[in-house]
């Protein structure tokens, strides 16, 4: 059997999902939805799992390029390619997604139909963004993800839903316009590259010298490096843009708050690889130390703010702006173990960070509050939940034998390689990760008997169930990753290493090859 | 001079023949069949083959390049599009006049006449190029919107609305004309074909000339609502009935800014740059007043009214690229491009409000959209991918409309014209959203006043589906429009 | 290849141990779980023997057994193996490992049996042995930074093990977050070592590290030891990082044996000795590894001697021993640090499990003030507990004594060493004779106090076969590695242990070694007076405890301000709270609140207001009067006209 | 043409400046005017200006095209009154009311 050879795999993954959103949405009956949903999902998985097959990993080249001409006039193309800075975080949105169904089989009653719609479309678009390999085709998919996730805040969300839903979509918008713009200004620089004609091509874009003065602010390159690099950075998020987030995630449903630490955070580190470091490398290399600087203060700003969290998502939200930190850190130390435990921790911490979400909503499904300071004693009345949040916790402080380690441990490396004073600082958030997580544990499972947990023991209608064969069905798979990853990291990494090897020496001239 | 009219005359001018000729007809048969209003239903199909007829005509004939009644007339690329945009979104103000509660049935087919003329008054003023035709066809469309504004079921506002629209609109003849005569005393023509050539010297040595240039510049900036002469453009869209608001807001901004491009299109800006100066800041505070004032409205028709005035200052970004590009036809094409775009999403947003209006007083709200998404799931993804658009969020059409304008203003390096064009385009998708939230986000039961509106429903439909469609085909589109402009 | 299965065998057994008792948890048949669990542990035991003999077989200089598993982590120069290596040191480090450990779990079967979570207690315990089997197995700085953090993390699950007492599941927390701290600067430590000399593999740290002695404090060796140190201070609880270890006693007993005593906070020594080429090259690491192992090891007996729960008594002694072998290593006498570490392993093991039998037979009472006169009730703890009492206070000829003494004598005879060194290891020694006197005084001697309720009873034969067990090894262990002076008095027993030790600890420079020279009668002398103090401290504190308590209240009451200075630890915990706990987490909500509240979200609000303010202002300029609009547009056209035309 | 004596003989700029001066008093009229029909009469009288600036231009540029748009401009001047006037009446008739001050509902 040889499916996977087909050359247009990559259309298939990215329209795949909108296929499946259409069937939903004329789908007659309402009680088998979710199963379609879920089977759906794993289609789709199944084939992400095809590319992942026949990916070449000894090639830092293009793969599974379709190209055709989309709006001739400007050089816009539908052009999509695989390499390995994109490759795994296909597979973890296609990973993620039917996990995320599962999770959700429960929570969401309401508009079960329109909520599968919007996750399916909301995938379609992660997906195009990971591979477009044209700026506007990029632009495109990338702002498209913000409406479903903007109605799965605005629909199924909490109490102050739609104030959150806005300010997301207003903050990530605003970033992201700048980038048009950006874009624009880029392509018009194309003739001198392709010869005349205006491209939008990314590997044209590479080609071009865009001249930098080193400390004069208003250089094409540095303005151009900064625009995109707010629109990335507002999604990753990195301090001091991150205040969308926390709000995002605690009104967010589950599978909206997996999705969107999961996946959508990777988009702007994503971003950052693929596009900010290749494109505008004097500019980058210069203004590093203020990435770097950033991402130290959002790993450390985030860490201590996460400590006086009293709600559980709002807390993990904030750790999430710690670890996004990290992954910036790790990127813009500029070396391959900085670049590599990046994009691993991006793996990682779509893994943990989303379990983390799913577990809460599972806790938050039985009791109606994600308020810490109401549990205690959690341990006692569900077990298994509590072996599996502190698996979980594990990955997401980074213990080794979890994916976590060897993420962060590669990116603190990085770190030190750059200078010993960024990695005093980063290594403070491993203590301070530490802190408040094992903080949230210890006050929602241990101690004696909380609020939730006594009323559960007197009332019948209450009782706590520990978890049930969806729910365990629904983190197994999370929980075998997190080992996974951090028993076997090198299966995982060999996807990428050709790629970030190739960046790295050819950052100053970089180009992708087409295979 | 030798005024001859040929055949080519005739048929070239053909659409505003048939336009008015049919306009006729309902009129005829009422008076008649002793002023007894015949089904609206009869005249309704009676206007909207005029139109299409008007339209097949000037597909086929337009575009031409050529001129006619002796260079009055010029039928090229510009014409047959903006022609085009023009009747077709008249053709659907129509049809929502027809399911609309404000609609005086009794006097349907005094409405149509109206319509149809002011139809063929648009095709005039594209295809003029001589000012003072110009004038003709401005005032052709403009006299025939007034009266429409008024003929409403609704007493009050309507006739409020008419009269300012009325009194500020002569202001801006006046003052078009006021220009004109200085153009004219200038340099002897009021040819902008002729202009063209001299324009650019001109305006540099002669001051009279470029006053002149000013008072018409001004005088359509009025008919566009640039800010500050925005200000009847709210009350006026409020005030009409829905579906002359979609009237107005596609058909007859189109047809002015066609107008205005021919304008521009003489490359007279390039001339003074304080001209060019005051017309970017212009630009600039049409967006800003635009989208900043329909942040606080509630009422959504006066907020979309406001944003009109924002897309008028994003395609007045365009208008100025093309004043300024030597190669006009991309600029060009970019504005008709986002014209297009402006009035199929325009035409489906009204067409929504349009159908949910109760009453010839009702008006909708933001909140008043609560629930909406429940009760009727497909008109309100209808609504949802016009706001979309609006807001110039891919992929939809509306985005690639902005992308070109920008992207045009961009290689003319007004890149900080389109940097608040974005700035603009944030603040604009605040109060883009918010009828958004209302409808899928908020309980409640809002619902279309009536389940029969057939004709709307599928013109709204099939906005929606243009709006999607070409959005993601529209390169040839582009291609196709710049072909026939340069 | 059968070397790789056997190692395999011996790291999976716990591991399958752990997943066994692991899945299920719910059960408490401990029994089963007790079985289960000790069987794993002892099939490690026996592998570390099998293993133990293969090294003996082997030549002296290549008694060295890897196995070599999988490719762990793999980018760029960095290449970490999930290998595991059995050589001189490690094998011991196994032997105690798997032996104790197995004791131990055979003990926990007795000291558990009653509890509802015994399952998941001896999954938790086999954890920990197969974390510390990493630790102590991995060839590279990583493998064993794995193992580090896991004991670390099985640590944090058995101190907390009775979460639903609050202070217990809070001392589980201090104690992984005080190690993270040191970890933090172990990360830190690796990759100075990692970028210095490219590799993180022990055997190729060591080989590449530098014969000539780095001088400079800010020298790549020098601060690598350091940050490795101070990540040693955090698992082997030394100043500053000891506070976690007296609160985790808060664990079941067994575990303090185990995890707090014998094999877990010995890590951080046997990380120094591991990379000592590493740590000789860097004497200013070296000197601060001496001050502070002998500063803890006064402050924590100083401690010791006011507390009143047997554990905690326990737990500070642990500290103070610790403290010794820090010292040890710190001087260059990696061996006798090693010895120390073996020793203290069997003894205070003893004397963990010793108490854990009184607290059994006490019905979990751990105040000594309510104890006395035990040793009619528990005759076998009071006999085994007298013998690790006698070797950890020095008493000659059992193991402590042999170990310790040589600690002291290299101290002071080492060109590492000092003469305030062996002050300080003297004094511990007084102390520490003082404060294990006084321990077995109120527990076992004079009258007894304990509560009417209270019926003590020994405990049953899987409590008490460990006890004796070690109780044995507390007695004979010293003997395999008699110091060189002592050596000479008792007939020339060879000392083994240095001999198994030498290939793979590089003594200190042969020009600093020769710049010192001391006589055998120096160290006969030293010898004296230390163990004459301890003697005598012994004797005064068993006079003091049985006889004459008024003299230690009374003492208490005229030294009050010491007493409480020793009673509260220095203050040190609330130092630490008081200081940077609560200030940071004050200052962390003030961060929130005016960064993200007052600032970024400010700012954004701000943004919106102006817009909405800005719409405000349009909203009032159209105020729907006509002749107002005609007013802009000829005020516009009169701008406009005036702009153009007048510039 | 603009330099000739304002004094000696009445010449283009004498015409302009007229018109100019109805202009703005036609504005005028409209700005500050509260009656609709006196509104009205005020932008005829903008387009007259208009007129006679066309007029005073044609005849001293020599081209008779702006006589021919006067015609144009006062045939439209009179459809434009028909209209006002046609709106007005159908207010007044509703609300007997022509005061501009009136028609203040729509703002905001």
């Amino acid at each position: 059997m040889n499916i996977g050879a087909s050359s247009s795999i990559l259309s298939l993954i990215i329209f795949l999902p909108l296929l499946f959103a259409l069937v939903i949405s004329f789908w007659p009956q309402r009680q088998t939805l979710r199963e379609l949903a879920l089977g759906f999902s794993l289609i789709q998985l199944a084939v992400s799992l095809l590319l992942l097959r026949d990916f070449d990993s000894t090639t830092a080249a293009l793969q599974f390029t379709e190209q055709f001409t989309w709006i001739e006039r400007f050089g816009i193309s539908y052009f999509v390619g695989v390499d390995g800075i994109s490759l795994m975080l296909v597979i973890l949105t296609t990973v993620l997604m039917p996990i995320m169904i599962l999770g959700s089989w429960k929570s969401i009653s309401e508009q079960v139909k329109g909520f599968h719609v919007a996750l399916f479309v909301l995938q379609s678009a992660m997906l195009g963004s990971f591979l477009a390999m044209d700026a506007i085709l990029f632009y495109v998919f990338w702002e498209l993800s913000l409406i479903p996730m903007y109605f799965i805040v605005g629909i199924w969300g909490g109490a102050r839903r739609i104030y959150a839903t806005v300010k997301f979509f207003i903050y990530t918008m605003a970033g992201s316009l700048l980038m048009l713009l950006a874009i624009i200004f880029m392509m018009r620089l194309t003739p001198e590259v392709t010869g005349g004609a205006i491209s939008a091509s990314l590997l044209d874009f590479y080609k071009l010298e865009i001249p930098f003065i080193a400390g004069d602010f208003f250089t094409p390159q540095t303005l151009l490096f900064f625009a995109f690099a707010v629109a990335f950075a507002i999604k990753v998020p990195l301090f001091p843009l991150h205040t969308w987030l926390p709000d995002a995630h605690v009104e967010a449903p589950t599978p909206g708050s997996v999705v969107l630490a999961g996946v959508m955070l990777k988009m702007g580190t994503y971003g950052f690889l693929r596009w900010v470091i290749p494109l505008f490398p004097d500019a980058s290399s210069h203004y590093a130390w203020l990435f770097i600087a950033l991402g130290l203060v959002g790993i450390i700003y985030g860490a201590l703010v996460a400590m006086i969290q009293p709600d559980m998502k709002k807390l993990v939200a904030y750790s999430s702006v710690s670890h996004m930190g990290y992954v910036i850190l790790g990127l813009f130390v500029m070396n391959v173990y900085g670049m590599g435990g990046s994009l691993y921790q991006m793996l990682n911490h779509g893994i943990s960070t989303g379990g983390l979400f799913l577990l809460i909503g599972m806790i938050y499904e039985r009791t109606h509050s994600r308020e810490i300071s109401k549990y205690g004693g959690l341990a006692a009345a569900m077990p298994i939940f509590t072996i599996f949040f502190i698996i979980v916790t594990m990955s997401s402080i980074a213990v080794p034998l979890t994916n976590g380690f060897v993420g962060e441990f590669l990116i603190l490396m990085g770190a030190y390689q750059y200078s010993f004073t960024a990695s005093i600082f980063a290594v403070t958030g491993v203590i301070l990760g530490a802190t408040y997580m094992l903080w949230m544990v210890k006050n929602i499972f241990f101690g004696p008997a909380g609020e939730i947990v006594k009323a559960s023991e007197h009332d019948p209608e209450h009782r706590l169930h520990d978890m049930s064969k969806r729910e365990i069905a629904v983190m197994l798979p999370i929980v075998i990753l997190i080992f996974w990853m951090g028993l076997f990291p090198n299966t995982i990494m060999d996807y990428s290493k050709q790629s970030i090897n190739h960046l790295l020496q050819n950052k100053q001239n970089y180009s992708l090859e087409v295979k | 001079m030798n005024i001859s009219i040929g055949l080519a005359d005739i048929l070239l001018i053909s659409p505003v023949i048939v336009l008015f000729l049919f306009s006729l007809i309902p009129l005829t048969t009422k008076v008649l069949n002793k002023n007894v209003e015949q089904s609206p239903a009869t005249t309704l199909v009676v206007a909207l083959m005029g139109l299409g007829i008007a339209a097949g005509l000037l597909i086929l004939f337009g575009g031409s390049d050529q001129t006619i009644f002796n260079g009055q007339l010029l039928f090229d690329g510009l014409t047959k599009w903006a022609g085009l945009i023009a009747i077709v979104s008249a053709a659907a103000g129509i049809v929502l006049l027809y399911e609309n509660p404000s609609t005086p049935y009794r006097q349907f087919s005094e409405i149509i006449f109206l319509a149809l003329n002011s139809v063929a008054g648009m095709l005039i003023l594209i295809s003029a190029i001589n000012l003072i035709t110009v004038f003709i066809g401005l005032e052709l469309m403009s006299l025939s919107l007034y009266l429409m504004t008024a003929m409403s079921q609704e007493q009050k506002l309507s006739k409020e609305a008419a009269i300012k629209y009325f009194v500020l609109g002569s202001i801006a003849s006046a003052i078009f004309l006021y220009g004109v005569s200085f153009i004219f005393g200038s340099t002897n023509t009021v040819n902008t074909a002729e202009l063209m050539q001299v324009a650019a010297q001109t305006i540099q040595a002669d001051k009279l000339f470029l006053f002149g240039i000013i008072f018409v510049v001004i005088g359509f900036c009025f008919k566009v609502s640039i800010a500050p002469f925005h200000a009847w453009t709210p009350d006026v869209y409020q005030g009409a009935p829905t579906p002359i608001t979609a009237f107005m807001a596609t058909a007859i901004k189109t047809a002015s800014f066609a107008a205005f491009l021919r304008i521009a299109a003489t490359q007279v800006f390039q001339g003074s740059q304080n001209l060019v100066d005051v017309l970017q800041w212009l630009a600039v505070l049409t967006m800003t007043v635009g989208n900043v004032a329909a942040l606080v409205q509630t009422n959504l028709k006066r907020t979309l009214a406001y944003s009109s005035v924002a897309h008028s200052g994003y395609i007045f970004i365009g208008l100025i690229t093309v004043g300024l590009s030597a190669n006009s036809a991309y600029s060009a094409t970019a504005v008709v491009f986002y014209l297009l775009t402006y009035a199929v999403m325009s035409i489906g947003a009204f067409g929504i409000l349009s159908m949910i209006e109760k009453s010839e007083n009702d008006f909708v709200t933001v909140d008043g959209l609560a629930g909406f998404a429940k009760k009727q799931p497909a008109l309100a993804l209808c609504f949802t991918i016009f706001l979309i658009s609006m807001a110039g969020l891919p992929p939809v059409l509306g985005f690639f409309g902005k992308l070109y304008l920008f992207g045009a203003a961009v290689s003319e390096g007004l890149i900080w014209l389109a940097l608040w064009g974005i700035l603009n385009s944030v603040i604009a998708v605040y109060y883009y959203l918010r009828p958004i939230v209302s409808m899928y986000m908020k309980p409640g039961d809002t619902d279309v006043s009536d389940n029969r509106l057939y004709a709307s429903t599928i013109m709204v439909i099939a906005s929606a589906i243009f709006i999607v469609v070409v959005g993601l085909f529209s390169g040839p589109l582009f291609t196709m429009i710049e072909r026939s402009l340069s | 290849m059968d070397h790789q299965i056997l190692i395999a065998v011996l790291l999976l057994s716990p591991l399958l141990g752990f997943l066994i008792n692991g899945f299920r948890f719910r059960s408490q048949s401990y029994v089963i779980a007790g079985t289960v669990a000790t069987l794993a542990v002892t099939v490690s035991f026996v592998c570390s023997i099998l293993l133990f003999i293969e090294l003996l077989a082997l030549p002296a200089e290549s008694r060295r057994i890897t196995a070599h598993f999988f490719e762990w982590i793999n980018l760029g120069d960095l290449n970490i193996n999930a290998a595991f290596v059995v050589d001189q040191i490690s094998s011991i480090m196994l032997l105690i490992i798997t032996g104790v450990g197995a004791l131990i779990h055979l003990f926990s079967i007795g000291y558990m049996h009653h509890d509802k979570g015994v399952t998941k207690y001896f999954s938790y315990l086999n954890f920990f042995v197969f974390n510390m089997l990493i630790l102590v197995l991995g060839d590279s700085l990583v493998t064993m930074f794995v193992g580090w953090e896991g004991v670390g993390l099985c640590s944090y699950l058995l101190i907390g093990f009775w979460f639903s007492d609050s202070a217990k599941a809070a001392a589980g927390m201090k104690a992984f977050i005080t190690n993270r701290v040191g970890d933090a600067a172990f990360l830190l430590g690796m990759f100075i070592l990692f970028m210095t000399f490219g590799t993180l593999n022990f055997y190729e740290l060591n080989a590449l590290a530098p014969t000539t002695m780095e001088a400079s404090w800010l020298g790549a060796v020098t601060l690598a030891t350091l940050m490795l140190f101070i990540g040693a201070t955090g698992k082997s609880a030394q100043i500053p990082l000891y506070v976690w270890l007296p609160d985790a006693m808060a664990g079941p007993t067994p575990v303090s044996a185990l995890i707090h005593a014998a094999t877990m906070v010995t890590a951080g020594v046997y990380m120094i000795i591991r990379l000592n080429p590493m740590f000789v090259a860097a004497p200013n690491t070296m000197m601060v590894i001496a001050i502070v192992g002998a500063a803890t090891a006064v402050m924590a007996a100083t401690i010791g001697v006011v507390q009143n729960d047997i554990k905690k008594v326990l737990a500070y002694s642990t500290v103070s021993q610790l403290g010794y072998m820090f010292l040890a290593v710190g001087v260059g006498a990696f061996g006798a640090g090693m010895m120390h570490l073996m020793t203290h392993a069997f003894f205070k093991a003893l004397m963990f499990l010793g108490s854990g039998s009184v607290i059994h037979a006490m019905h979990e009472e751990q105040d000594i003030r309510k104890m006395g006169g035990l040793r009619k009730y528990l005759p076998v703890t009071h006999f085994t507990f007298i013998l690790g009492w006698l070797a950890i206070i020095g008493f000659p000829f059992f193991s402590g004594f042999f170990s310790k003494d040589e600690i002291l004598w290299q101290s002071f005879s080492s060109p590492r060493g000092h003469t305030l060194l062996w002050v300080a290891g003297a004094l511990g020694a007084v102390l520490t004779a003082f404060y294990m006197t006084r321990l077995m005084a109120l527990t076992f001697w004079g009258k007894s106090r304990v509560d009417k309720n209270i019926h003590p009873h020994e405990s049953p034969w899987t409590m008490t076969v460990p006890l004796i067990i070690l109780g044995i090894l507390s007695v004979i262990s010293g003997f395999i590695g008699v110091p060189h002076a002592i050596a000479e008095f008792m007939g020339h027993i060879p000392n083994y242990w240095q001999q198994w030790l030498a290939p793979v600890i590089r003594p200190l420079p042969i020009e600093e070694l020769q710049s010192v020279t001391h006589t055998l009668s120096e160290e006969y002398m030293l010898m004296g007076i230390s163990v004459f103090l301890a003697m005598c401290s012994a004797i005064f504190a068993y006079v003091v405890y049985t006889k004459k308590k008024h003299i230690a209240e009374n003492t208490a009451q005229s030294l009050k301000p010491i007493y409480n200075l020793l009673d509260n630890k220095y203050y040190v915990d609330e130092i630490y709270f008081g200081a940077i706990i609560n200030p940071l987490v004050k200052q962390s909500r003030n961060l929130w609140y005016y960064i993200d509240v007052n600032v970024i979200d400010r700012m954004t609000h701000v943004a919106s207001d102006v817009a909405t303010n800005g719409g405000k202002l349009v909203k009032t300029l159209q105020n729907g009067n006509m002749q107002q609009y005609a007013m802009y547009v000829s005020l516009g056209l009169i701008i406009v006209l005036s702009y153009v035309l007048m510039r | 043409m603009l330099e000739t004596s304002m004094f000696s003989e009445i010449g283009l700029n004498h015409y302009l400046v007229l018109s100019a001066l109805l202009f703005t008093i036609g504005m005028a009229g409209i700005l500050l005017r509260r009656n609709l029909i006196v509104v009205l009469m005020s932008i005829e009288l903008m387009l007259n200006a208009v007129n006679i600036s066309f007029v005073a231009f044609s005849k001293y540029n020599m081209n008779s095209e702006g006589q021919v748009m006067v015609f144009f401009v006062m045939t439209i001047a009179a459809a434009e009154a028909a209209v006002g006037l046609a709106i007005i009446v159908s207010i007044f008739k509703r609300f007997k009311e022509v005061n501009i001050r009136f028609f203040e509902h729509l703002k905001g």
